[in-house]
């Protein structure tokens, strides 16, 4: 996948932004696959609304990177029959809620086909989903729809949260044998970053969280007064795409009040990586998942409890939440009161029970 | 017998029986778009109609500017115009009775506002303040659908119970071009034709969805041809030909209020701004194109035709004009007023009771808001002193 | 609500089966509301392919209870506008995978509508779901698809164990402004049990769980060696619809072991009663959440969380859960190794550390 | 010019100048549905296509017999019957060549034998032992679809995909008239019809969608008169004319494999037995009814035109009906044996590669199967005792 280079372009163009790295990470795939194709609604002439696409049609011809007709249940169900001849579609859905009219090809055929034919017919299907809030987008241009995606098995679940992992997790998800929806961090594609597609090493595999930010000093190190662990004022961020900034800017907003907070990018949600997770929790006691996605049913509960299945003698705290309120997205004048932020984060973290003190049952 | 039954219905009995239900060829589009201005007929249309078509479809195009002017001035997230489209705009929000509905999508605010609705809660969902900005029962006007085609089941499922209610009411929804494509257009017409119900379904096809040309939605004749495939009449009309249009969907109302059965209508038109203010429309079309539309212009058509009949002069034609510019005046002023928005709103309206969740989230957000206000007021306490 | 029954059956019929019983609150709802339609897939003449819909077409007419087109966007979508005009639509969804095409009306436009238009115009619609396996279905006809449900605010989303709270649900869903997604637990339908739908205190509203077994005895009572809490054997089964019965039965025999297990049916998963359960778990300690759907992102994780984030220093072990594989739907001839079952509960049970060993840790 | 431009396609250019893509006249079904049998062309079709047509639909039946009779015995789960449509099933069975592709439904294990699939296999779904017993790529048959019309895009995808990879496959989806209503029936016609896929659609109109009649599913002229809607042919065939059957779909295929595009086919049949062994026919339909196709049986049609033409006499029909109760009883015999099942395979084709997770789920699997059958060992030394 890494020494998958394209033909005329050299080391020397550093795309500035996500989006530039994503539509470069397509193009660099298509080079070195001809089953690779790209398929949706405007990513032929227009490169795409977020012009992620931009260029490919023209490099590779419209059958390559083909604008479909406006209906997402064909797109998917198309790209279905695409890949049980072979080819490797790469779908976009050009927003996440309009990705719900395939919801059926995708959950009762994208993700159990290769179940249903005991491994004989996989779907190299990558469904790209620009995601999430923060754009100022009208109704139905922000949701946060990963758990519909965690919770059925047979999909992979993807997202980014930094320059390179867009680069590097998208051809992944491409050469991947299995489904993966591919969320894209809507609010993050126009950050931008020094960055070179042609390092192998920023090709990750699917399935390994990091640590975006150790949080080494405080490791076993001191032991406050009514702390039962000497592990000091360290806790665990846990996030993944647009929230992964606010998490690293907490972090570092909390070391002046003496936090030492190691933030954790999961990166994928499935497969998930319990291993880097639990080891950052039990080096640390303590925990915030951090999300944007509604909170009730959202991936934070079943991050915060397989935590604390594994982890639960080494936590000091129940493992907390900072997500998106239990409401449909709100409109653009209204949605920063209902993003995670820092502040809130850093409120979650003041809750940990520093002192253990017992402060439990207040919520109910 | 209930409205439900349809005794001629189209039920295979055994070959060589064959029975088809009804006969394919009424309804059928005719190979021309119908059009009147221009042509003789457009003598016998009521001259107070066509007067007020033109008025309307000025201000509309003063609305459409002045729409667009205010996304560069930050006061619209976003604004899809309807430039080019306002013979449709104009047609279907003055085609129905009061009690009557219209189910817009996001590019038929001008529809919503010609029916009557104030235009600051049209653009309410545009400027962001909310997601709707009316009640959709004042006016009979549906929330504007942004998922496309997802407003027409709806559309068919209220005049259907308005049916069932033995109410006089039809509906009218909105669709484009690429909407067409969609699942739910489809399974929204063959529910409206099996149950008869009284709507009316109008495709504009502005000849592009987003940047994709109408070559790549579809191989049919027509898009009013698919109106056969659910055993209903398809009619195509002159999109940019405003008395067309109103006749089009009139006879189309009519008949379905007396019974008949919905009506898919396809109007070709052509969207001459770009998709929205955030689009490039260069990236995916011609000038010339663009241009050759011009020579269609719906408001030239229409005013050459009145001109024809002695129904427009150059002072009657100022005296519109001016009235578009005092009401996009009043709109500008009345959108350059800042919104007021409430955070604590964000809990009211997602269940009849707020659940326990609810109101533990939103008694966070209030302590959040306080705190801010406070730190907020000794910042300018600090500035005071 | 309770007051209304219909004209010409007297209190003498007691339906034998939940499906019954549902058919029951259809036709009370009917008869007492002429605005409620019923409308899905042969729910008509057929009466359903469950029959809970049967004899309602005869009694009421083809336009309160309509066979539609198959076309279940279609059916949510005209449902959508009905409720719009002031109708109150009882929607079937033949099975729980057949819903996933109305995906899009559902979580777009029944979620939404009562936000959007800032309560002015609410969609009191039911979506009656069969839902769950155990019933030797083939593929699609078995899935529990719940946590799409939960995790979209504005629905709410109930399910029942019982034959009475069939009725009484249904009825209060039927009654409720607010969307309620329905789920009919399939393999309770002819489950039977002597029951009148005219006790007036067989309608539960909708968000109270209820204490099905209370674990009264172990209360406080003895402090077991090495038990950090003097709350001795008991636990609390928390779960609903068709993991209910498999709760009590677990429980009974769980007595034979020394336990005394507390079981809660959660009755409704949206609004979720906090209240019951934390009451529960504070006075057993230990918890274990029962139910088929998916582990990895299902219910479970939610419900475990929040118990977690309200009763940390009451937890004398971590949340446990007994769910369904992480794995799509298995074929008939395999569903038993695949649904939580009473042993697998009373593994889980006998896991919940009484010994205070530290065990976790393991899993990883 | 790549395959996916049209030159003539469908795009409005300004009024006056309208150029419709397409006329829609010759997409337009006939008024009766074709037949063959019975008619004066009968005389021309080939003697071994009759003896084959023959040959498949007694054993076609017989194996309907056979399969319904294993769901009384347990050996199925359920068992959807194609009794009264063998004349669809056999003749989409035998269409196709090699390399081509078919897409059947849950109903449609009949055609997927006939194109050379063990039964044993084709059943597997219903038997319950797995979701499919196949590898699609070995017959080129795709699993067993149970949501409806969700196949149809899927077929569109893969001719498409072998067109672009200059393969000269064709694609045959089979549909059922009440999946027509679905939106992926729409989406697939139309992505199909867009693309110029070499695809064919043939919906099996058996009169009812489980209970409910054609009348209450739509109110088309035919079902084939969908297709003008999507700028394809349709094409109406009497579904229990196995010759007619045969030649419209031969035609279809031929046209899509030399890049004519799309065709739907709209097949009138009737299911002679209920939805499935689980359904109540009763409570739907008469009994009225059912005998008036039985007066139009398949195979009678089909036995009387091959006996006009003295291909077939009482000693070969029996003949063939000896060759068909061999094959019962075979499927019967295998299908009597216990499927071996491996409650293991539960965690094995999720994702190439098993995730730590399910790593995890197993290994607690095998420990409880283990100690199973640890205390089944016990049970039986101690009876054995
Ligand atoms: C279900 C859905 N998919 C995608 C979109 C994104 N989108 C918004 S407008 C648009 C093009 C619509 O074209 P058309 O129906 O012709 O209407 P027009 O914009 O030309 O008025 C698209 C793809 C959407 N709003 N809804
Ligand atoms: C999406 C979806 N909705 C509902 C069902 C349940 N269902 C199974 S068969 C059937 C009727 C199908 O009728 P038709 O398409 O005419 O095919 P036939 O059974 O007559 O062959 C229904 C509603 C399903 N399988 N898939
Ligand atoms: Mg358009
Ligand atoms: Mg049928």
């Amino acid at each position: 996948m890494t020494t998958a280079t394209a033909a005329g372009t050299g080391t020397a163009r550093k795309p500035a932004t996500m989006a530039q790295a994503l539509g470069r990470a397509l193009r660099d795939a298509m080079a070195a696959d001809p089953s690779v194709h790209v398929l949706g609604e405007d990513v032929g002439t227009l490169g795409g609304v977020f012009r992620v696409t931009d260029g490919l049609a023209k490099e590779f011809g419209d059958t390559r990177c083909t604008d479909t007709p406006l209906a997402e249940a064909g797109i998917l169900g198309t790209a279905v029959g695409m890949a049980m001849y072979g080819l490797r579609p790469v779908v976009e859905m050009q927003f996440d809620a309009f990705a719900y009219p395939s919801f059926e090809q995708l959950i009762s055929h994208v993700a159990k086909m290769r179940n249903r034919t005991r491994g004989a017919m996989p779907l190299p299907i990558t469904v790209r989903v620009p995601y999430g809030g923060g754009i100022g987008g009208v109704e139905h241009h922000s949701d946060s729809s990963e758990i519909y995606y965690m919770a059925t098995p047979g999909l992979h679940v993807v997202a980014p949260a930094t320059i390179a992992d867009a680069y590097g997790l998208l051809r992944a998800a491409i050469a991947s044998d299995d489904p993966v929806v591919f969320l894209e961090p809507k609010r993050l594609y126009w950050s931008k970053g020094d960055w070179s597609p042609d390092r192998p090493d920023e090709v990750p595999p699917i399935g390994q969280a990091v640590v975006r930010r150790p949080g080494g000093a405080a490791v076993g190190d001191t032991a406050p007064a009514g702390g039962r662990a000497g592990r000091g004022r360290s806790a665990t961020l846990i996030s993944y795409g647009p929230s992964v900034p606010i998490c690293l800017e907490a972090a570092e907003a909390a070391r002046a009040e003496g936090w030492d907070l190691e933030v954790v990018d999961l990166r994928s949600l499935v497969p998930f990586d319990d291993e880097t997770v639990c080891a950052s929790v039990r080096r640390t006691g303590r925990a915030v998942v951090v999300h944007e996605a509604t909170g009730f049913g959202g991936p934070g509960g079943e991050i915060a409890a397989r935590i604390t299945e594994r982890c639960f003698h080494h936590l000091e705290a129940p493992v907390l939440r900072v997500t998106g309120f239990d409401i449909p997205y709100p409109p653009p004048m209204l949605e920063r009161h209902h993003l995670p932020g820092v502040d809130r984060v850093l409120d979650a973290v003041a809750r940990l029970q520093w002192e253990s003190e017992f402060t439990e049952g207040r919520a109910v | 017998m209930t409205v439900l039954e349809q005794p001629g219905a189209y039920r295979p009995t055994p070959p060589p029986a064959w029975r088809p239900r009804a006969d394919a060829a009424p309804l059928l589009p005719d190979a021309e778009p119908y059009r009147l201005l221009g042509t003789a007929a457009a003598a016998d249309v009521a001259a107070d109609l066509l007067t007020r078509l033109h008025r309307e479809l000025v201000h509309g195009r003063r609305y459409n500017a002045q729409a667009t002017a205010l996304t560069r001035q930050g006061r619209l997230a976003v604004y899809p115009s309807s430039t080019g489209q306002e013979a449709c705009q104009v047609a279907a929000g003055l085609v129905l009775e009061e009690r009557d509905w219209l189910f817009p999508s996001y590019r038929d605010t001008l529809a919503a506002v010609v029916r009557g609705l104030d235009p600051v809660q049209a653009l309410t969902l545009l400027r962001g303040d909310w997601h709707s900005g009316y009640d959709p029962r004042d006016h009979r006007v549906a929330p504007l659908s942004t998922p496309l085609a997802t407003q027409l089941p709806h559309a068919v499922g209220l005049a259907h119970a308005a049916r069932l209610k033995g109410d006089d009411v039809v509906a009218l929804a909105l669709v484009g071009d690429g909407g067409t494509s969609e699942g739910d257009f489809h399974e929204a017409l063959n529910f409206a034709a099996v149950w008869q119900a009284p709507v009316v379904f109008l495709v504009q096809n502005n000849g592009f969805a987003i940047s994709v040309p109408l070559a790549k939605q579809t191989a049919a004749p027509s898009l009013a041809h698919k109106a056969v495939g659910y055993g209903m009449p398809g009619r195509l009309v002159d999109g940019n030909d405003a008395a067309a249009v109103h006749r089009v969907l009139d006879e189309a109302v009519r008949r379905a209020r007396s019974g008949g059965g919905p009506t898919l209508v396809e109007a070709v038109t052509y969207r001459m701004d770009a998709h929205t203010n955030a689009d490039d429309a260069t990236r995916y079309r011609t000038d010339d194109e663009v241009e050759a539309w011009r020579a269609h212009d719906p408001i030239a058509l229409l005013e050459e035709a009145m001109r024809d009949r002695d129904l427009l002069d150059d002072r009657s034609v100022e005296a519109v004009r001016e009235s578009a510019e005092r009401l996009a005046a009043g709109l500008r002023e009345r959108m350059n007023q800042e919104p007021v928005v409430d955070p604590m709103e964000l809990f009211e309206h997602i269940y009849a009771d707020k659940t326990s969740q609810l109101r533990e989230q939103a008694a966070q957000l209030r302590a959040e808001l306080e705190a801010e206000a406070e730190a907020e007021a000794d910042e300018s306490e600090k500035g005071a002193r």
